[in-house]
């Protein structure tokens, strides 16, 4: 028999999201996180750019100017109530991290120090707009570092490494969870009034990609196995500017600073896809852009990456040749020192994997897989939502990456994502805090893990003809090439009837590892089982919608169509299909109009 | 404007305990030896050991310039030794380099002794090991 | 469940340290030896007699000289390195660069050390 | 290229003792990471092989072991760098509970004990801004807000070996975080913590801590700046 263990609210996932919920639910009901990895070594950390609020310590902003770039940057299809709360809510999480002792970079006056990120405007002028609150270059880890020092000053009960593997629903009703205890192999169920999702991403479906290992949609994955739906899960953010191969990012700055993409050719490129911009163009663009050039034959010896080039000599020339001045009306140089001191990550990343000096070489870079847009449905404060009138599902909650609120639409704007977390893991923490107060217990069954049990059952009793690690490499590759950057019918077919297969092959992989202590090789391959789920669901939901916007590019549909699909799209997954409904978008203040930067 | 963080903290909400007031004497006692060994080797070499050296000898003088190592020594003229000068500086030696030693055994065993009985054991010995090693060599120093 | 530590001291000495690790395992055997010998030293003369004399002829043997100038100018040279770096914390990025320094002075000291005393040693 | 792996294996379900497995890696790219190659064993040769892992670009803590004698992080370390006989080994000082994977326990208690965590009576500016910091004020503890917690660093310290009762870099890292934040105001309740005898006193600069720190951090310094201030009182 299992442990079992009562809590009022449980957290899955120690993440920015989780970590947020879990400080605020404790606050007013008995909380637990548990959490796959140590908490700290949650991906928020990998985030560099910033948080965006608009602070104004630089230069007048306001929330409204941050509420409409972000909903322009959704390609319209955020929902605006949502959107408005976030960027109004922005400027209270931001001064309360600062409160709870987060060291962000100061201004000469000693206030939090803000930096210009890509799509932030001033509404007035259409000027980049310094909004993105920033702790050098590694904003997400601070908040990521912070919080967790906050829930252990505020005694916030933790289970490290414990994953979790079942929902368990009870009249309706979230019930708890059941999770498996790595050190020992111990199912525990947890046994609880409220239970709120923040698991992260779902990235690693994707053969390059920004996110860790552990991005493999396992919220979203188990609460689609129980009969819940998926919203709006073709939208994948593709970052143009990854490390070749390995999809480590490299921040937009460096293209800030002057550095362009060129081509096998040697040929610059963007000025063909983005004339005025080039290649400060928003990330949809630039990815597609840099596709094409590969798909034409264009990569490097054939390849499929392209370099950037930071070179101070061909910034300098380029920046001479777009007439690029500097504020006071000079022309706009750079030095290698320069280059340096502004971009050390990036310069240490391009050392450390590629070997490469990125001041006197080329850097090869590849469009990588970067964010989840899409996820688990919920209203603004966090709440699942179950069908397109809104119905919430009592007792379970969501946040972070993981859900769809939806306020990035088709395509998030940069440093929306860190706000995204503590702004909705709050409130998450707060309802369901709020909710475990007034609700009752429900009884748990008595083989509550059953569930659980035999998942891993099948994983241990397979005929061991299939090996997990090929599926999952031919997951990746298939989705993408052919659900990645731009997509058509015949790929997306193609791969559908791939991931199918590979499910079907994933019924015989047999894990070797019988033991209990530490068996990740089951884990792993239980982690498969959910990107399989989710691969599906996400080329389906891309079948589906036939028209482009933001990260969502069909080849055969390359108009947005704003008449058929100004619409959410809602997956459930039952019986091996998956059944598409619609939500209506919601639209307050600013009607859709064509997006130009 | 908040508070102002105190530049310096008090003495005793710094952290000072004895084993960090051990750590600063540890360095202080260093630099001592070296001024005190120093001055040994420079007395040594104006009271006429130029052409005597030895590096035995050296060590000697520079340790401890009491009168039976001086007398081990080439040195031609032991009287000026035995003058209450030299024998403080050889019982200065002696008492800064004693703690400094004990403590350092202290130090290497604080690494392996962890339970807080096995601790209060090492501290115990090394105080009747530094005052017993102190008050033999004073008594060598002086009395001899 | 599970391995013990798994820190024998074989293991330890098999950890790719660098300078500054050699040097605070060195600074501990001359510490070390020194304490040792002194204290004996001061007992040894202390009660005299033969026990004295065996000591004393312990002392006289080149290899332990050799061994004693060791602790004696490594602990010295390395202990002046350790307390300047200690009392400027500024300076102890430059640590690597400092043991350079430090082995510039000792190893050409201890080499002229150990040239007196064999060369003593065989010349009678 | 080919690649000849060396890894500590330890079944805590089978084996009483560990040993060493080699595998030999044919069509590894010399900027293979070590962590791609443990994978690429784990897939191919043998399932059973377990370490940690996460973000896969150095930046989570996830996987620091023991690569060729040396503390570092599996996934910062390329074949290129360290040539193609590789041995691994868990990190020392903590119990190997399985493979590469140690009981990282008595390292977070380590952590927990110097407080990380803000602290601060002082009440919030009235408009409910930010604190005021200069810059060179939040420059001051900069390097130390940096650690990933990934345990090279204590596990590399020889103090540590001799026993783990000893708080460790790491910890010491933290404080030092919090210390000489102009904001903080526990200054004092951390240093009488860190002071104690199983701290900073233990600390004999073997340095071995900042040469394995993979985010570069001048741990040595920031010890011996909480020691100073042990000792003079200065917290700025
Ligand atoms: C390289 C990179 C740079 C980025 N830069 C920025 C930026 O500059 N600005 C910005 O706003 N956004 C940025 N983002 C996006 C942003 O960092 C992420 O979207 C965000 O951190 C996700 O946080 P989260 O709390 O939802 O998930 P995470 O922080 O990933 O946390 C997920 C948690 O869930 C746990 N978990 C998962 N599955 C289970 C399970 N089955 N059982 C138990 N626990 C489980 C994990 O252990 C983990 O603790 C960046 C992302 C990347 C990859
Ligand atoms: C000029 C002479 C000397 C100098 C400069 C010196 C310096 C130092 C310093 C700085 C330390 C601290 C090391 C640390 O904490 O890491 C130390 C430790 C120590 N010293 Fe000395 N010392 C000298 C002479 C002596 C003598 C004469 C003895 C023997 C009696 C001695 C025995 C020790 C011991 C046993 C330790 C502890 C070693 C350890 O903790 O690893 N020292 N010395
Ligand atoms: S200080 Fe460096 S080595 Fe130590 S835990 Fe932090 S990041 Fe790792
Ligand atoms: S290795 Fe250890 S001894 Fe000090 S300098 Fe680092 S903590
Ligand atoms: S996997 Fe994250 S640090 Fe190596």
């Amino acid at each position: 028999m299992a442990k079992v263990h009562q809590f009022d609210v449980i957290v899955v996932g120690a993440g920015g999201a989780g970590l947020m919920a879990g400080l605020y639910a404790s606050r007013g009901a008995k909380t637990a996180v548990i959490s796959k990895l140590y908490p700290t070594r949650s991906h928020t950390g990998a985030a560099q750019g910033g948080i965006s609020a608009a602070l104004g310590n630089y230069e007048e902003d306001k929330p409204e100017w941050h509420t409409y770039d972000t909903v322009k940057g959704s390609d319209y299809l955020g929902d605006q109530d949502a959107i408005e709360f976030m960027c109004n809510e922005a400027i209270e999480a931001v001064l309360e991290l600062e409160h709870m002792g987060l060291p962000f970079d100061r201004t000469p006056q000693g206030k939090i120090s803000q930096r210009p990120f890509g799509g932030h405007t001033n509404n007035e002028t259409g000027k980049p707009v310094r909004r993105a609150a920033h702790a050098a270059d590694r904003t997400g880890h601070m908040i990521l570092q912070t919080l967790y020092q906050q829930c252990l000053k505020n005694k916030v009960n933790f289970f490290d490494e414990y994953q979790v593997l079942d929902f368990l629903i009870v009249n309706g009703r979230a019930a708890g969870v059941v999770a498996i205890e790595l050190a020992t192999g111990e199912l525990h169920t947890f046994h609880a009034k409220a239970v709120i999702f923040a698991t992260g991403g779902h990235g690693r479906i994707f053969e390059v990609t920004s996110n860790a290992y552990v991005y493999t949609g396992d919220g979203a994955a188990i609460l689609l196995r129980h009969g819940l739906p998926l919203e709006d899960m073709e939208f994948f953010q593709f970052h143009p500017t990854g490390i070749y191969k390995l999809g480590i990012l490299i921040t937009e700055g460096v293209r800030g600073e002057g550095g362009v993409l060129i081509n096998g050719k040697g040929e610059r490129f963007m000025p063909k896809y983005a004339p005025t911009v080039k290649d400060l163009a928003s990330r949809d663009v630039v990815s597609r852009a840099i596709y094409t050039e590969i798909r034409a034959g264009n990569g490097v010896d054939g390849k499929n990456y392209v370099w950037l080039d930071a070179r101070p000599e061909t910034i300098n020339k380029f920046a001479a040749l777009d007439g690029r001045l500097n504020p006071d009306g000079t022309p706009y140089t750079i030095t290698g020192e320069q280059v340096l001191q502004k971009l050390p990550d990036i310069i240490d990343f391009c050392r450390v994997y590629l070997g490469v000096d990125p001041i006197t070489q080329m850097m090869p870079i590849q469009p990588t897989a970067h964010y989840t847009m899409g996820g688990i449905p919920t209203n603004k404060f966090g709440e699942v939502v179950i069908d397109d009138r809104n119905t919430v599902f009592p007792g379970l909650y969501a946040a972070g990456e993981c859900a769809c609120v939806s306020v990035h639409g088709a395509n998030r704007l940069g440093t929306n994502s860190l706000l995204d977390l503590v702004v909705f893991g709050k409130h998450a923490g707060l309802k369901a805090a709020e909710y475990a107060k007034n609700a009752d217990w429900q009884n748990l069954p008595g083989d509550a893990d059953a569930g659980a049990r035999s998942a891993l059952d099948a994983l241990r009793n397979g005929s061991g003809k299939e090996n997990a690690f090929d599926i999952t490499v031919e997951m990746k590759k298939v989705m993408f090439e052919d659900v990645g950057i731009y997509r058509n019918e015949k790929g997306m077919r193609a791969a559908i009837e791939k991931v199918r297969e590979l499910k079907e092959r994933f019924k015989h992989v047999r894990v070797a590892d019988t033991g209990r202590i530490f068996n990740t090789e089951l884990l792993n391959a239980w982690e498969l089982g959910n990107m399989l789920e989710i691969a599906e669901v996400v080329a389906e939901c891309a079948l589906n919608r036939q028209e482009s916007r933001g990260g969502h590019s069909r080849e055969d549909f390359p108009e947005r169509d704003d008449e058929n699909w100004l619409k959410h799209t809602l997956a459930w997954h039952t019986g091996g299909k998956t059944r598409v409904e619609y939500k209506p978008v919601t639209i307050t203040k600013y009607q859709p109009k064509k997006r130009v930067y | 404007m908040e508070k102002a963080k105190p530049k310096v903290l008090p003495l005793n909400k710094r952290g000072m305990n004895f084993e960090m007031f051990m750590w600063i004497i540890t360095r202080l006692t260093a630099l001592a030896m070296y001024g005190l060994i120093l001055t040994a080797i420079v007395g040594a070499l104006i009271m006429g050991a130029r052409n005597q050296m030895n590096l035995a000898d050296v060590l000697r003088w520079g340790f401890m310039p009491n009168n039976p190592h001086v007398l081990n020594t080439d040195v031609p003229d032991l009287a000026p030794w035995s003058t209450p000068f030299w024998r403080t500086v050889a019982s200065l030696l002696l008492l800064v380099a004693t703690a400094h030693g004990v403590h350092g055994l202290v130090a290497i065993a604080d690494d392996y002794i962890v339970t807080p009985r096995g601790r209060r054991i090492v501290r115990v010995l090394s105080i009747i090991m530094m005052i017993s090693m102190s008050l033999i060599g004073l008594y060598v120093i002086w009395i001899s | 469940m599970g391995l013990t530590r798994n820190v024998s001291l074989a293991t330890a000495l098999r950890y790719k340290g660098q300078g500054p690790m050699w040097a605070y395992i060195l600074h501990r055997v001359g510490g070390l030896g020194m304490a040792t010998f002194i204290t004996i030293h001061i007992l040894a003369s202390f009660i005299g007699g033969n026990v004295g004399g065996f000591f004393n002829d312990v002392y006289q043997n080149w290899a332990f000289q050799v061994f004693i100038f060791f602790c004696v100018l490594f602990h010295a040279i390395n202990g002046l390195r350790i307390t300047i770096l200690d009392l400027f914390p500024k300076l102890i990025p430059h640590l690597r660069e400092a043991i350079w320094v430090e082995m510039a002075v000792f190893v050409p000291l201890y080499l002229l050390t150990v040239y007196v005393i064999v060369s003593t040693a065989l010349g009678g | 290229m080919k690649v000849t792996i060396k890894i500590f294996r330890y079944n805590p379900e089978q084996d009483k003792k560990f040993h060493y497995e080699t595998y030999v890696v044919e069509n590894a790219h010399e900027t293979d990471r070590v962590l791609d190659l443990l994978e690429h064993v784990k897939g191919y040769n043998d399932g059973t092989l377990s370490f940690r892992r996460s973000c896969a670009h150095g930046v989570c803590g996830s996987d620091a072991m023991r690569i060729n004698g040396h503390n570092m992080l599996a996934c910062k370390t390329l074949v290129r760098d360290i040539g193609d006989q590789i041995t691994v080994e868990p990190i020392m000082g903590l119990k190997v509970v399985k493979d590469l994977i140690v009981d990282m326990e008595p390292f977070f208690d380590n952590y927990k004990k110097v407080l990380p965590w803000f602290i601060s009576d002082a009440p919030t500016p009235a408009d409910g801004r930010e604190r005021l910091q200069s810059p060179e004020q939040r420059a001051r503890f900069d390097e130390s807000t940096k650690c990933i917690l990934c345990a090279a660093c204590t596990t590399s310290c020889p103090s540590f070996w001799a026993s783990d009762d000893y708080l460790g870099p790491a910890a010491f890292v933290a404080a030092h975080r919090f210390v000489f934040d102009s904001r903080d105001q526990a200054a004092s309740e951390r240093l009488e913590i860190v002071a104690e005898t199983n701290g900073l006193a233990r600390c004999h600069t073997a340095f071995n801590c900042t040469m394995a720190c993979p985010r570069e951090i001048q741990i040595t310094q920031a010890i011996g700046e909480l020691k100073m201030a042990t000792v003079t009182g200065r917290v700025e």
